[in-house]
């Protein structure tokens, strides 16, 4: 596909979000969602490989059917509000189908079969738009939609995510299905910090983007699709590994990186507003993940391949390698502003 | 109304359990959008009229899923030789 | 920032290269040098006593209680200390010869360290006999003395001013209880 | 050291009945057994120049001027305190006094207390 | 002017300090001396000048909220005759050690330990705040680890100084227990806040017990104090007389105001000190070790300083008694160091003897030292010993506890007797062809000095101090002489241990005196059979509790095990079949909604 044509489907995608974060209704929360996916599904197919079609089958199969549930969803409300002869009960139906459709967009724990797979057939620049930006039009529906009646099927949804996204990855040796269970996981504690507060979520999305787009970005260029890929990344290319790794145990949420600042915050809310369980569980499914997230940078830091004499390092991706490692210490330097942000009054 | 979300509801299972193509798939999704279509009707008939645009904009959209949707189907069973949906187990 | 990430990536080979060094000096035993399970038939107990090297009816493994022995001979103990020092050995100062087994705790009864065979010429039941005794005797006779105190065939000090109330950090606005007065005893 | 120790013999084992008990001393009126009543201990120093010569404590007693005369005399001739072995001897001697009159206050109570135990036992013997 | 001689005192420290940097040896020791010469003279000046007794020097250094943290120094008289003693004292053992290590090449460093040695006991001693006593406290017990173990080498040196260190971290939890109590009740760290308190917590003064007896080496934290005796001699010298282990006895002094008002405490320490003193006198008595006995008679010594500021609650003696006491042990120990150094390291008392006509300085100064030890009439030790002696007798204190003090101080004799008989007196019994020498300058003169002092100082100290308690003047003759008699008493017990100790049989195979011989049996209890049961308990605990069931079966492969087959379970559920995917979708909304509507 011709690479001139991408801007137009990027900003189409700007656009949809932008629609979505300023309506107030649910028509154009579809409109925007819909937009949303049909402009991002050409992205998805740019190389043409058997894979990608594939991925973008599936991602337009379950986008398309979510899209229509939502309108239904909307319609039911819309005819219980107006009628008045259907009860309240239909109404209730409404929100929670819209709900729910817009869990299976986002690919939230119990609909999140998708997710995996997609990610799987995906190269690592559409995998991390797919994970980081097509997200906003989800969640931006979902802390509109975050109201008391749904909030606890959502902190319900969020702790099977955390704990799913934790066992899932446990015996992943792909990059991208681990990274897609990881999301998951992340997406658990990004949904139960949305019930909380939407700032909250908010910022811990934004934590969990700058966090991600950087590990795409290297493992894009380390071209690591399997684990054991990343074991001759420390010989042929080590500043970039060593920030893989670390940014792989800032993502897990160990303490003296930028991922444990965010968790702590949420945490800090959830325990204020006694959200005791819902901690416990998140932590738990955190914990379990922190297994995969561990072998990875394990694999990056500590274990050295076997090595070449002729092997030396590949100097040309080292351009880059300025802006990935910024990025990354950036994340380390974070952390006081999210330690500062969190002991600020809440 | 009742009727038309029977009709949404026949076709969502559609989906999910008896389809063997992707064209049926696709089908299936169309005739959602086409209940969701003749709701939007049946609510304007019973005296609400902005839903009647509502419904022109459902159209184009479900015309543009469509044909990407078709698109896709295209360019599916020319890389993997078929449209059956056992096939995509690629990754 | 190219330039730092290479002095960086040096830095981190360099230090890679000095500890696959330290890695490799690392020997293990091997499969069959390990302990085994504890062995349970007659077959497996011969097995195991020829792995040591010893003969079935000295071999004796440690009983399987789940201290995870399993099949290692439980050894007399002895510590090296207590070993003959003028016997030829093949190591000195370790006093043991090439092929013994050792005992299972034979790094804490290494000379200088645990000699669990030391022979002491009192027996331990005597020493802590005698401690005891000497402690608890004279904790005993403390606690008589504390009833009966020795006696010095004086009165005590007499102080004026009350017995010093004011002195002794008493209010001075309240009188004291009682008025203490001290008399001279008349000149003979 | 003897002496100790036969007191000590006598307070638990040989007197046990009128053995005076330091903790509670004078158990009898000062004046019992006088044909006059006794003079009261004359103390010199008073209150405000014992805490302005900074007398320790323990020897805020009846001897307390002759401490403060000694300490006197050591601060004005402090390098040769030969010059003071005057008052020294003077306090010593004092304190000397004060232990004899402590002994007398015991024998007296003990003594009393004897007394009064026989007078018990005679008033038994009659009953 | 007290203010002008607070500060000299501290600038003496400071040049102190300064001289510890130089290179050469014996400039330190010389500021030391000329420290020394300098407080003796405000000491004069001090006794001579009409005012206050008692001067504090208050900065602030940290302000923390509502608490500031001063730093105070406390000149009263204790802190000015200590500065006097423990500086004079120390000068000898530097010029003493100049002999002493003269081989040794690290000898710069030796000295400038023991220089720090002796600053940080002077902090400990001038210290009006808590904070500054921990400064000081713990400045000694990280300088007495590094010297015990200046021969690290010997595996026995190390096993001492790691004695020495753990034996007065447990001391040393007694301290951090007044710090922390003072901290949370009273908010201040000052002495003069503490003593103002109108109430006395017994948590604070078992802490103020516990930490005496850490570094005093009272009865039950005693072994340390002979296992000291691995270090160089004039460690050991340094250690017993001036510094270390009479800074439990000088914090018990500073706060026996308040020990003194809490009547159960008071009653504890008192025994305390008279079980040490006896226990230790005991075991002096079948020593071998020329420097242990010296070493139990130290702790004995020690017992009976705890023993008068509790029991007759008199501690201007037991202050007067660590002055007299420092200058004779300084000396003993020096000497026992000039006899070991002449006989090429043989410390065994059994190999010694007639050493007064290879070595009559030194053996002089050594029958000089013991006698003081004894408290033989005027000299250094009587006028401490015989006047702790008669305040105990002339209490109503508990009849036993007094009996064993005297038992003790009959003890002293006995052993100091031995010890002499051993050595200095009798037949020669050491190897042929010692090339026993004592002409050397660093030797003689040290030894020299001490000894006068020892024999003047008690005389000079009761001249110049003013009495603070009862004098004991007027005594019948009889406990007038109760402290020379049992003296007496025990130097006649000690010809008869002699006798029975002279045999050819080591000191262990006699029964009756393997008591005595094995210290008890303490080290031996506590250090091996102690930890024996502990480590076969833990053995126990951590093969079974521990490697075999937590970390294996309840962890690894109990929970391990689980979260597999959850794990496999969520994987497996991952079919790559879209129409699954679907279907599993479409039922888990319907099930949801259709319980929303049941509900």
């Amino acid at each position: 596909m011709s690479p001139y044509i991408s801007p137009l489907f990027s900003i189409t995608m700007i656009m949809s979000v932008m629609l979505i974060s300023s309506s107030g209704h649910w028509v154009f929360m579809w409109l925007g969602l819909e937009l949303g996916t049909l402009a991002f599904i050409p992205i998805l197919v740019w190389w043409h490989s058997s894979l990608e079609v594939e991925a973008t089958v599936k991602y337009f199969i379950v986008q398309a059917m979510a899209a229509a549930v939502f309108f239904l969803g909307g319609m039911v409300s819309l005819s219980g509000d107006f009628m008045g002869g259907v009860n309240q009960l239909m109404g209730n139906i409404g929100d929670m189908m819209i709900m729910l459709a817009v869990v299976t967009k986002l690919g939230l724990a119990p609909f999140h079969y998708w997710v995996v797979d997609v990610v799987q057939g995906l190269n690592y620049i559409p995998g991390a738009v797919l994970l980081t930006w097509q997200k906003v039009p989800g969640l931006a529906v979902l802390t509109q939609l975050a109201t008391c009646n749904n909030s606890s099927m959502l902190l319900l949804f969020g702790m099977v995510s955390a704990l799913v996204g934790g066992l899932g990855g446990l015996g992943q040796t792909q990059m991208r299905k681990l990274l897609a269970f990881s999301s998951i996981s992340h997406l658990g504690w990004l949904v139960v910090g949305c019930v909380a507060g939407s700032l909250l979520g908010l910022s811990y999305f934004t934590l969990y983007v700058v966090l991600s787009i950087p590990l795409f970005s290297i493992l894009h260029m380390l071209n690591g699709g399997h684990l054991n890929q990343l074991r001759t990344g420390l010989m042929f290319n080590p500043l970039m590994s060593v920030l893989l790794g670390v940014g792989f145990l800032s993502l897990g949420g160990l303490p003296p990186f930028f991922g444990f600042f965010g968790k702590w915050l949420l945490l800090t809310h959830f325990v204020g507003q006694l959200l005791l369980g819902v901690s416990v569980v998140l932590i738990t499914g955190t914990l379990i993940s922190l297994f995969y997230y561990l072998r990875v940078s394990y694999l990056c830091i500590v274990v050295l391949g076997p090595q070449q004499i002729m092997s030396g390092l590949n100097w040309r991706k080292m351009q880059l390698s300025g802006l990935m490692s910024g990025l990354l210490v950036l994340n380390m330097l974070g952390l006081f502003l999210v330690g500062g942000a969190s002991c600020l009054p809440k | 109304m009742l009727i038309m979300i029977l009709i949404f509801l026949i076709a969502l299972l559609g989906l999910g359990l008896s389809q063997t193509h992707l064209l049926s798939v696709l089908l299936c999704l169309e005739m959602m959008m086409v209940s969701l279509y003749l709701g939007l009707g049946m609510v304007s008939i019973s005296g609400l009229h902005y839903p009647l645009m509502i419904a022109l904009v459902l159209l184009t959209f479900s015309a543009c899923e469509a044909s990407s949707g078709l698109a896709l189907l295209v360019l599916i069973s020319r890389s993997h030789g078929s449209d059956l949906l056992k096939s995509f187990n690629l990754s | 920032m190219a330039a730092v990430g290479r002095l960086g990536s040096a830095a981190i080979r360099s230090f890679l290269w000095r500890r696959t060094a330290l890695l490799s000096s690392v020997r293990c035993l091997s499969k069959d040098e390990m302990p085994g399970p504890y062995p349970r038939t007659p077959e497996e107990w011969a097995a195991a006593a020829k792995k040591y090297g010893m003969r079935v009816e000295d071999y004796q493994p440690y009983p399987d209680d789940g201290t995870g022995y399993g099949d290692y001979p439980m050894l007399p103990e002895e510590g090296a200390e207590s070993q003959d020092p003028w016997v030829d050995w093949d190591d000195n100062w370790h006093r043991r010869n090439y092929g013994d087994v050792p005992h299972v705790h034979s790094d804490a009864y290494t000379r200088q360290r645990v000699n669990p065979s030391q022979k002491y010429v009192v027996p331990w039941k005597k020493m802590i006999a005698a401690l005891v005794g000497f402690l608890g005797f004279n904790g005993i006779m403390l606690y008589f003395g504390e009833m009966y105190k020795h006696m010095v065939p004086v009165a005590p000090k007499q102080y004026p001013f009350n017995n010093l109330y004011l002195e002794k950090g008493g209010d001075p606005d309240k009188a004291p209880e009682e008025e203490i007065k001290n008399y001279e005893f008349p000149k003979s | 050291m003897g002496a100790l120790i036969s007191h000590n013999y006598k307070a638990y084992f040989g007197e046990v009945d009128y053995t005076p008990d330091p903790e509670s001393m004078p158990s009898f009126d000062p004046n019992y057994g006088f044909q006059e009543p006794r003079e009261e201990r004359v103390m010199v120093a008073t209150q405000k120049e014992m805490a302005d010569a900074r007398v320790p404590m323990q020897l805020r007693d009846y001897c307390a001027h002759k401490y403060m005369a000694w300490m006197m005399c050591r601060r004005d001739h402090m390098p040769n305190l030969w010059a003071c072995k005057h008052e020294r001897h003077e306090w010593d001697q004092c304190e000397y006094d004060d232990w004899v009159h402590r002994m007398k206050e015991w024998e007296r109570e003990r003594r009393l207390l004897k007394r009064k135990q026989l007078k018990k036992s005679l008033e038994g013997e009659e009953e | 002017m007290l203010e002008l001689w607070g500060v000299l005192s501290l600038t003496s420290l400071g040049v102190m300090v300064i001289f510890l940097f130089s290179k050469i040896k014996s400039s330190f020791a010389e500021s030391v001396k000329y420290a020394g010469y300098m407080n003796a003279v405000l000491l004069s000046i001090l006794l001579m000048s009409d005012e206050s007794e008692m001067l504090f020097l208050k900065w602030e250094w940290v302000k923390l909220g509502g608490y500031s943290l001063m730093i105070s120094f406390r000149f009263d008289l204790y802190t000015c005759c200590f500065f006097v003693v423990g500086l004079y004292v120390t000068w000898n053992i530097l010029m003493f050690s100049f002999y002493y290590m003269s081989t040794d090449p690290r000898i710069d460093l030796f000295c400038k330990y023991l220089g720090l040695f002796l600053i940080a006991m002077l902090l400990l001693v001038s210290a009006e705040s808590l904070f500054q006593l921990l400064i000081g406290w713990e400045g000694v017990g990280i300088m007495s680890y590094l010297l015990i173990s200046w021969w690290y080498a010997r595996s026995d040196a190390n096993t001492a100084a790691l004695q020495a260190i753990f034996y007065n971290r447990v001391g040393d939890i007694g301290l951090l227990i007044m710090l922390m109590w003072s901290l949370v009740t009273l908010g201040d760290w000052s002495f003069t806040g503490l003593y103002a308190l109108d109430f006395v917590n017994t948590f604070f003064l078992l802490g103020v017990v516990l930490a005496a007896a850490g570094k005093s080496a009272q009865l039950g934290l005693h072994p340390w104090l002979p296992a000291a005796m691995e270090g160089p001699t004039p460690v050991s010298s340094l250690l017993h007389s001036s510094t270390m282990v009479v800074a439990g006895v000088f914090l018990l002094i500073r706060f026996s105001p308040i020990i003194l008002n809490h009547k159960e405490i008071q009653l504890m320490v008192f025994f305390l000190g008279t079980m040490t003193t006896l226990f230790s006198a005991i075991c002096a008595l079948a020593q071998n070790d020329m420097k242990k006995v010296v070493a139990f008679s130290t702790a004995s010594q020690l017992g009976l300083m705890v023993t008068v500021v509790a029991g007759a609650g008199a501690p201007q003696l037991a202050f007067l008694h660590i002055c007299m006491h420092a200058f004779f042990k300084a000396m003993l120990f020096m000497c026992s160091g000039g006899f070991i150094h002449g006989l090429q390291n043989e410390q065994d008392v059994r190999k010694m003897g007639g050493l007064h006509s290879a070595a009559p300085i030194t053996s002089v100064c050594f029958f000089i030292g013991s006698a003081a030890l004894m408290g033989v009439p005027f000299l250094a030790g009587f006028f401490s010993k015989d006047p702790i002696i008669e305040i105990i007798n002339i209490n109503n204190l508990n009849s036993w506890a007094v009996g064993l003090v005297l038992i003790a101080t009959s003890f002293t004799a006995a052993y100091s007797v031995r010890l002499l008989y051993f050595s200095v007196g009798g037949v020669s019994r050491m190897l042929v062809l010692q090339p026993m020498n004592e002409e050397y300058g660093n030797l003689i003169g040290p030894l020299q000095r001490l000894a006068y002092s020892s024999v003047i100082a008690g005389v000079v100290f009761i001249y110049f101090l003013s009495p603070n308690q009862i004098s004991c003047l007027s005594l019948p003759l009889s406990l007038k002489l109760a402290a020379v008699f049992v003296t007496l008493v025990g130097g006649l017990i000690a010809w008869d241990v002699v006798n029975l100790l002279h045999r050819e049989e080591s000191v262990t195979n006699i029964p009756e005196l393997a008591f005595e011989a094995q210290v008890g049996f303490y080290p031996l209890i506590m250090h091996k059979l102690i930890p024996k049961v502990w480590l076969n308990m833990g053995e126990m605990y951590q093969m079974q509790v521990m490697d075999r069931g937590w970390t294996e079966l309840a962890l690894p492969q109990g929970l391990g095990g689980n979260y597999k087959i959850m794990a496999d379970n969520v994987v497996n559920a991952q079919t790559s079949l879209i129409k699954m995917y679907i279907a599993v979708m479409v039922m888990m909304g319907g099930l949801i909604l259709g319980i929303m509507i049941c509900l």
